[in-house]
């Protein structure tokens, strides 16, 4: 199919095209200059009948590539959407007609705008092919799962419902995690009023009976390689054996562990037996079975209680937790239960700085404890000591305004989830083996890998904060910067355990859709369905490494020869490394140097004293794109020398393309690109952040060449900035007048 | 518990919660509080509470026993019921200022010269008596019940109003003598008695 | 609408908010064949009136972009707009499913060129502002609005304005005799994904609501930001168009209470806290706020979103439900009347304008549910083996934010693809 | 419309030459025209108006209320008890919700009523007169018999607590009440639109034993309704028209105001527009007189 390229260029007159553009000159513009195989115009093109007519075309008259000079290529999509051709579109509507005034004087310039946008369509589509599917896509369809937690558990079980094999691979020697030394769990139906069964018991049994699902106890990943699809690890056992099995995904669930209550002498910990953390009430509750609790130092039986809310926790203190578990109110309620429920005569004192039982479990929850008498009180802990007669807490009561030393029999310390979340690769490498502070975190005696990934870039999931491997994704939590594997549950983000299972049936559907994805070679968010995937001319490789170490998903590895290894499933098509590429030899099939570097090249750059400037935009086709459009949508004008440039991400931004435009005339740069930083909006994470970099050099550039800096700007900007984006433009326009036309004419 | 004036209470302990409970009209719903203060906001002599009901509740959690019912607070509900019906916890704070007010009347430690303790006092003597309220009894009982002196004073400044009240026949001087009743006082007295005894029961620190 | 073919392996997603779109990209990008219903002209739900989602403070346009790309993009998804189910009866595996579609009055050919809102004079409230500003009576709910397509209000039909609308159109796109359609179709699953709606702020009667011009909701105040919102991204008070610098921040506002819902709602502590950022954005250091709350429910990692905001001294926090609100009559002040729990200090505080943090309200109400699960006292979906292949997802489940909204939508898709490769017998 | 009857709780204050007496005066007149049978309770007593708690315990206080309720029973079967003073109201609408809730109060009431050979089963609903005038008449009916409508009068609607609060007249709001801005439309009167002292607290008993503090709120009370251009205040509340009209020279005194609002019931206006004379219409009790309304009835 690639053989014989036959184009075919569609100019559309309808929303206005007809009576504002000569779309007959721009028909013999796609054929003359375009030297499109094949020209048409069409009063309307996205109805059935226009439609009908290009698909005939592809049908009957061998046409493979198709360029459409109508709307925005992100209007009428499901119109122009035919299968096996390479397709682009001309911006006539949104990018010209909308955003110029509809005026005599105005008219020339409107029409040359046009005519641009027509000899660009055709340039790119000539250098598109259709991606082939891919050699390497292969479709392992079993899941593995790190952890054999509440999470580990229901993951396993959700996927091998929907009849995905799965093998659980879980350190200790038992199943069910920390939930399996609770006595009880928060209750997750209603009327959420008392302390329900864990459920692990069901849950192992359920394992073991499922045929689907293989357990590996005692043992760790210690290798993992590959990608979706086709991942391969190592299972270790302590005893040191060891197995290698193929898997399609990957879902971390390692958990978290209990806060080192060690940290906080203040609250008497370690000091007497009577100051317990959560997790030894649990024990205390699980060997009182129901029967009244004893206090650990002389096994009298309780008869007072106060729990100690944000024990270290919500606290900028050295060695505490900046964060909120998000459990620890319930699961205090929960506790001071188990002592009402069975003595209501035991005072239960709950000291508290803001309560925390969201939902409608969770406020029903509240109320059922109150009912049961347990008293809440609004204060702060200062110190625990240890009274005569046992523990006494220091505090003060933030409604009654008083200093307060309650005696208790024993006191409860709701410290906070460390998440488990393994080695923090954006620390310097050598930092990885010695103590190391993750944003406040307690230090860490020896970071182990989860994954023990073979990645380039480091061996487990890239950490967001506080240690915790999520992304940093509102509407896409489960956008991990490794394609094909997915964490969930605490591990992920403090929470309690009925998120926690809702987080990993999530994580399983992605883990299943990444493998179904890798089956057929298509990219995963956001550039879903994309078939086209990077490679690189080896020859002229000089295996500088820049894509390798770049690549915000970690998808290039370096083979034997220390060439890139690109892991086509890992790869989210961002074209990154294509940007990075020095010597220029990486491209896809249907994105390229080429194919945006001809369209620069397309454009007629007129004669310095016609007065006449040409800007470049190029913009994220995710934000910036998108807001021009909604400009054009909302009739904000802008000038009519730019000349628009989708691109995947900043990130794939080649400087080639900068040099060439300044070299060959452009008065004017702009990039466009998401917002970037800690809290970053490009879906590709890094892309725009690097493009910054790389363009914060290009003055070098501009200066060999004696140009102006401010010919040059790239700029952050956000889907909303449907009033700034034209502005920004605009003023490049008074820029390029003030500084004068470039001297780079021919 | 019959010497429950003289009890030690531990802090935050809830023996004292526990005794409102049994003892105070309503009183079980104190533990509901969650302290948002919607109550005490609402309450139009607010200003005039030591402790708004809010506060309270969380005082009877904190074991301050003699605090709470020594207190004037409770005394000065209007029965407006804005804190009722405001309440997101759904208590019942005006009955329960009412109970906590009886209770500790009950128990003798209610701030003796309280006016509204005495005038509440009057005016269930009052309409216990014969059964209905005897206005201009319950008014000039109300004068002078600081006393002689004081009573002269405020019928003075009175004087006025009742003269208006008798010119507009809403008073009349033959309430002293007889006036309104149920002709089966004796009855509802009975009943009253039986309660009284019915709720003694049921209450040890009753009778005082 | 004829054109919908759905089996038994089909999975049906009700509702076409972030959680629906979730759900129903992700179970296609599975490979599985989804009918998306949505009531409303437009895909987008609550989400889209947002200015700013909390903590990233990042525009949630920009993640509908990509879901729309993704939608665009994937042949197995098939979206009805202006669609509701009126029935359902079957079982798991096997449901047979009525939908019912409001007439639109514009068809596929619409190519979103406008010239039909220009040539109509009619304007009616605009929901997509609660009703803070007018639209046409042909119009494009918003800008992103997914179908591109604009839609007649049913309210101008036989009126000449319609006419002059379907004259104005060159592309046949008008369609005035259009009727409302009902078909019957197959499905395996049943994704519930109707979400919520903002509690009636009048409901809350010592607060005014109803009565003060300068009483708003939460929900209100995100539209005063939007560029294109009713007052073109300006924080003015409703009375008199001045800027409101001193603005009171009412928690709970309808959540938590036995007068009006029960439950937390789980959100609006968060998104009071994201608010007071919108002031320091509009008027930088030369603002109030003001949060009077009951508990500042900032859950887990996003806890140091709160903490910054707590940081900043222009904030001030109020441990208080308040009590009441009166207007000064001279000069339209809201004033908060109320108890600082904190060591017992009454207040009477004068503000420009108050926003009441509303709660959320399951959209279907209890009793109107036209499938047959289990809901709870609240209103929500209860997970339970009796819901059988119908499942909860986002906020029909649970009040949830975006993110949580996210995760349950996309267990929910696993869920339903449970049982249809169940019936598929092809068990992945 | 056919006769009505209702099984009566007039209160205390409600009596001959007591302070609500003129009250009385003025709802027989009003029931009169509208064909209201009113069959007072034989015997009745007081119900301690939520201020006898000092010395009254919960159970004896709901005794009170019961044995009103229990003589109901017997004397009329089948009837709705109907009060016209918001505190008797309250009392025995509690009373009846408290002995339904808790049913060891139930049994211990009925112990102590069983002294005087009575038995409550407390299934009468129980109304207050507006509630009736409402539900069961309504605007339209009421606004028919209307011979002279109160042309040009101002009227501020103070509705006060006890009416108002916890239970309130159904379909109105606590803030907000609108019934008593509709009764004085459909009287032919012009309401005070936002009158925003309407719901709030006179003091209520409190009033007698915290004059100062209570005076105060009065104060509020009236002042509001000057402000919004009021001839008179009309009240359902005997507690509030005598809180808000008597003290009015004390607070011009204290407060240095001229204070001089006429405070009438919505039985005043209604005898008043029905055409009854002054006296029917109960305005010779006024101590502040409501001179606008003798004239309407004069003519």
């Amino acid at each position: 199919m690639a053989d014989e390229i036959k184009v075919g260029a569609y100019i559309c007159k309808g929303c206005g095209l007809g009576e504002r553009l000569d779309c007959g000159q721009l028909a013999t513009i796609a054929e003359r200059e375009g030297k499109a195989n094949l020209v048409r115009e069409h009063e309307f093109l996205c109805n059935a009948e226009g439609v009908a007519m290009i698909q005939n075309d592809i049908d009957n008259e061998g046409v493979n590539k198709v360029m459409i000079a109508a709307c925005s290529r992100r209007s009428k999509t499901e119109a122009f959407n035919f299968e096996n051709v390479a397709i682009t579109r001309a911006n006539l509507r949104e990018g010209v007609i909308w955003v110029r005034p509809d005026t005599d004087e105005a008219r020339e310039t409107t029409e040359e705008m046009a005519a641009d946008y027509v000899r660009m369509g055709c340039a790119e589509i000539k250098y598109m092919t259709l991606p082939h599917s891919n050699a390497e896509a292969a479709s392992n369809n079993s899941l593995l799962v790190a952890g054999g937690g509440i999470v580990g558990m229901t993951a396993a079980i959700e996927a091998a419902a929907a009849g995905y094999p799965v093998t659980i691979v879980e350190k200790s020697s038992q199943l069910g995690g920390s939930a399996a030394f609770e006595y009880k769990r928060v209750p997750e139906h209603m009327p959420y009023a008392d302390p329900e069964d864990t459920g692990v018991a069901e849950m192992i049994a359920r394992i073991e009976g499922d045929s689907k699902i293989t357990v590996h106890l005692n043992s760790t990943i210690t290798k993992t390689s590959g990608a979706p699809g086709r991942f391969s690890a190592d299972i270790s056992t302590e005893s040191g054996s060891t197995t290698t099995e193929n898997f399609g995904a990957i879902i971390m669930a390692s958990g978290a562990r209990n806060y080192d209550a060690s940290q906080l002498p203040e609250l008497g910990y370690g000091k007497t037996p009577d100051v317990v953390d959560q997790a030894g009430l649990e024990k205390l509750a699980m060997e009182a079975n129901g029967g009244p609790i004893k206090r650990p130092s002389d096994g009298k039986e309780i008869e007072n209680i106060v729990f100690v809310q944000c024990a270290g926790q919500r606290s900028t203190k050295e060695g505490h937790l900046p964060y909120c578990s998000g459990h620890c109110c319930l699961t205090s309620i929960k506790q001071a239960m188990y002592f009402k429920d069975q003595n209501p005569k035991i005072d239960t004192n709950i000291i508290y700085s803001d309560l925390r039982t969201p939902g409608a479990g969770g406020e029903d929850f509240y109320r059922s404890g109150q009912k049961k008498g347990i008293t809440f009180t609004k204060g702060s802990v200062s110190e625990v000591t240890v009274g005569a007669n046992g523990p006494e807490v220091k505090f003060s009561d933030l409604i009654l305004a008083q200093e307060v030393n309650e005696k208790a029999d024993l006191v409860v310390l709701a410290t906070g989830q460390v998440p488990n979340s393994g080695v923090d690769i954006d620390l310097p490498v050598t930092a990885a083996d010695e103590d190391i502070d993750l944003d406040n975190l307690v230090p860490e005696v020896k970071v182990e890998s989860i994954l023990n990934l073979t990645y380039r870039q480091g061996p487990d999931l890239p950490h967001l904060k506080y240690g915790f491997n999520d992304s940093h994704f509102i509407c896409f939590p489960y956008e991990t910067r490794r394609t094909g594997i997915y964490s969930a549950g605490p591990v992920r983000r403090p929470m309690d355990m009925a998120q926690a299972k809702e987080d990993a049936t999530g994580a399983a559907l992605k883990a299943i859709q990444a493998l179904e994805n890798a089956r057929l070679g298509r990219a995963a968010h956001p550039r879903s369905g994309d078939l086209s995937f990077p490679s690189f001319r080896k020859e002229g490789c000089t295996q500088c490494k820049r894509c390798t170490v770049e690549c915000p998903f970690g998808a290039i590895d370096e083979d034997k020869e220390r060439y890139p290894q690109f892991n086509e499933s890992r790869c989210r098509r961002c074209g990154t490394c294509m940007g990075a590429c020095p010597v220029r030899v990486i491209s896809f099939e249907n994105y390229s140097v080429e194919t945006v570097g001809q369209q620069l090249k397309a454009v007629d750059i007129p004669d310095e004293f016609d007065e006449k400037p040409r800007i470049l935009v190029l913009a994220c086709e995710n934000d910036a794109y998108p807001a021009l459009d909604m400009a054009a949508q909302n009739g904000n004008t802008y000038s009519a020398f730019t000349r628009v440039v989708p691109v995947r991400c900043l990130g794939s931004v080649n400087t080639i393309w900068i040099t060439d435009a300044l070299n060959s005339g452009y008065d004017g740069i702009i990039l466009m690109g998401c917002q970037k930083g800690e809290n970053y909006q490009c879906h590709f994470v890094k892309g725009s952040e690097i493009a910054h970099v790389r363009m914060s050099k290009i003055d070098d550039t501009l200066q060999s060449l004696s140009l102006e800096a401010e010919r040059v700007a790239t700029y952050e900007v956000a889907i909303t900035d449907i009033e700034r984006a034209p502005q920004l433009i605009n003023d490049m326009a008074e820029t390029v007048e003030r500084v004068g036309m470039s001297p780079f004419k021919f | 518990m019959s010497d429950a004036n003289n009890q030690m209470v531990e802090q935050y302990r809830n023996d004292f919660l526990r005794e409102v409970e049994d003892n105070v009209e309503e009183g079980e719903w104190v533990k509901m509080c969650m302290q948002c203060g919607v109550c005490s906001g609402s309450c139009p002599l607010g200003p005039y509470w030591d402790h708004p009901p809010q506060e309270l509740f969380m005082m009877i959690r904190a074991g301050k026993r003699d605090e709470v019912l020594q207190s004037s607070s409770m005394w000065m509900c209007t029965s407006c019921y804005n804190c009722i019906v405001r309440c997101p916890r759904e208590l019942p704070i005006t009955h329960i200022m009412h109970g906590l007010a009886h209770y500790a009347k009950r128990l003798g430690i209610a701030p003796k010269n309280q006016p509204t303790h005495k005038f509440s006092q009057l005016f269930w003597n009052n309409l216990t008596r014969t059964g209905r309220v005897n206005e201009l009894r319950l008014g000039l009982s109300l004068y002078f019940m600081n006393g002689f002196g004081e009573g002269i004073k405020t019928s003075l400044k009175m004087q006025k109003i009742g003269l208006g009240m008798l010119k507009t026949k809403r008073l009349t001087p033959m309430e002293l003598i007889g006036g309104h009743k149920c002709k089966d006082a004796r009855g509802l007295q009975g009943i009253l008695k039986k309660a009284e005894e019915l709720e003694a029961a049921r209450i040890p620190a009753a009778g005082k | 609408m004829s054109d919908v073919i759905a089996t038994n392996q089909t999975i049906l997603v009700v509702g076409g908010g972030i959680s629906g779109v979730t759900a129903a990209i992700e179970a296609a990008e599975c490979g599985k064949q989804v009918i998306l219903v949505e009531k409303n002209p437009s895909l987008g739900g609550r989400v889209s009136q947002l200015y700013k989602y909390f903590p990233k403070l990042c525009f949630p346009s920009c993640g509908m972009e990509i879901n729309l790309r993704r939608a665009k993009a994937n042949r197995n998804l098939n979206i009805l707009t202006m669609t509701e189910v009126s029935a359902v009866s079957g079982e798991s595996g096997n449901y047979s499913v009525t939908l019912k579609t409001s007439p639109r009055y514009v068809n596929e050919n619409c190519t979103a060129c406008g010239e039909c809102e220009k040539a109509v004079e009619a304007e009616f409230d605009s929901e997509y502002d609660y009703g803070m500003k007018k639209r046409k009576g042909a119009y494009l709910p918003f800008n992103m609005s997914y179908p591109q397509r604009y839609v007649l209000d049913p309210k101008m039909i036989g009126t000449p304005d319609a006419d002059k609308a379907r004259e104005a159109c060159k592309y046949d796109a008008i369609d005035l005799d259009m009727q409302e359609s009902e078909t019957t179709l197959t499905v395996g699953a049943i994704i519930w994904a109707t979400g919520w709606q903002p509690y009636d702020a009048d409901k809350i009667q010592p607060y005014g609501h109803d009565r003060f011009d300068n009483v708003v909701s939460s929900v209100e105040f995100e539209r005063m930001l939007d560029p294109f919102g009713p007052t073109g991204g300006k924080i003015v008070r409703p009375s008199d168009g001045k800027e409101a610098k001193d603005v009171a921040f009412i928690q709970c506002a309808g959540s938590r209470d036995h007068n009006h819902l029960r439950h937390c709602s789980r959100i609006c502590c968060m998104a009071t806290l994201k608010q007071t950022t919108y002031l320091r954005e509009k008027f930088g250091d030369d603002f109030k706020a003001s949060v009077y709350y009951i508990d500042i429910r900032a859950i887990d990692r996003i806890d140091d979103f709160y903490q910054k905001v707590q940081a900043d001294e222009n904030v001030t926090f109020v441990k208080s439900k308040v009590a009441s609100i009166t207007e000064d009559k001279e000069t339209g002040n809201p004033i908060l009347h109320g108890v600082n729990t904190e060591g017992y200090q009454r207040y009477s505080n004068p503000h420009d304008l108050v926003v009441l943090a509303v709660g959320m309200e399951p959209s279907v109400a209890k009793d109107s549910f036209p499938i047959d699960v289990k809901i709870n006292d609240n209103g929500f979906i209860e997970a339970d083996e009796a819901n059988g292949g119908i499942f909860a997802a986002g906020c029909s489940s649970d009040a949830l934010d975006v993110n949580r909204a996210v995760q349950s939508a996309t267990a929910s898709a696993l869920r339903a693809i449970q049982v249809v490769n169940r019936v598929a017998g092809t068990e992945g | 419309m056919a006769k009505k009857s209702y099984s009566f709780y007039p209160g205390c204050s409600s009596q001959k030459a007591a302070s609500a007496s003129n009250y009385m005066t003025s709802v027989d007149s009003m029931c009169k025209t509208l064909d209201i049978e009113l069959n007072e309770i034989p015997d009745w007593n007081c119900c301690s108006a939520s201020i006898g708690y000092a010395g009254g315990g919960e159970l004896p206080r709901l005794a009170l209320s019961a044995r009103n309720m229990a003589i109901s029973e017997q004397a009329n079967p089948g009837q709705d008890i109907v009060a016209t003073c918001a505190a008797c109201w309250l009392a025995t609408k509690e009373t009846q919700e408290r002995l339904h809730d808790d049913s060891s109060l139930m049994a211990e009431t009925n112990e102590a009523l069983a002294t005087a050979g009575l038995k409550v089963e407390g299934n009468q609903k129980i109304r207050h007169m507006v509630e009736v005038l409402i539900e069961d008449f309504g605007y339209e009916e009421m606004g028919k018999h209307v011979k002279k409508p109160l042309d040009g009068l101002k009227i501020a609607g103070y509705v006060g607590c006890q009416t108002n609060r916890p239970f309130g007249i159904d379909g109105e709001s606590y803030e907000n009440p609108r019934y008593l801005d509709k009764l004085v439309e459909t009287m032919g009167a012009e309401p005070i639109e936002n009158y925003d002292k309407k719901v709030s607290c006179c003091g209520g008993a409190l009033a007698f034993s915290e004059p100062e503090k209570s005076q105060a709120l009065i104060k509020d009370i009236i002042e509001s309704a000057y402000d919004g251009g009021a001839d008179m205040i009309v009240t359902p509340c005997p507690v509030c028209q005598m809180n808000v009209e008597v003290y009015q020279d004390h607070i011009n005194q204290k407060y240095k105001t001229n204070f001089k609002m006429p405070v009438v019931y919505y039985s005043t206006l209604m005898s008043v527009a029905y055409g009854g004379s002054s006296k029917e219409a109960g305005l010779d009790g006024q101590i502040i007189k409501a001179r606008q309304l003798e004239e309407i009835a004069s003519k």
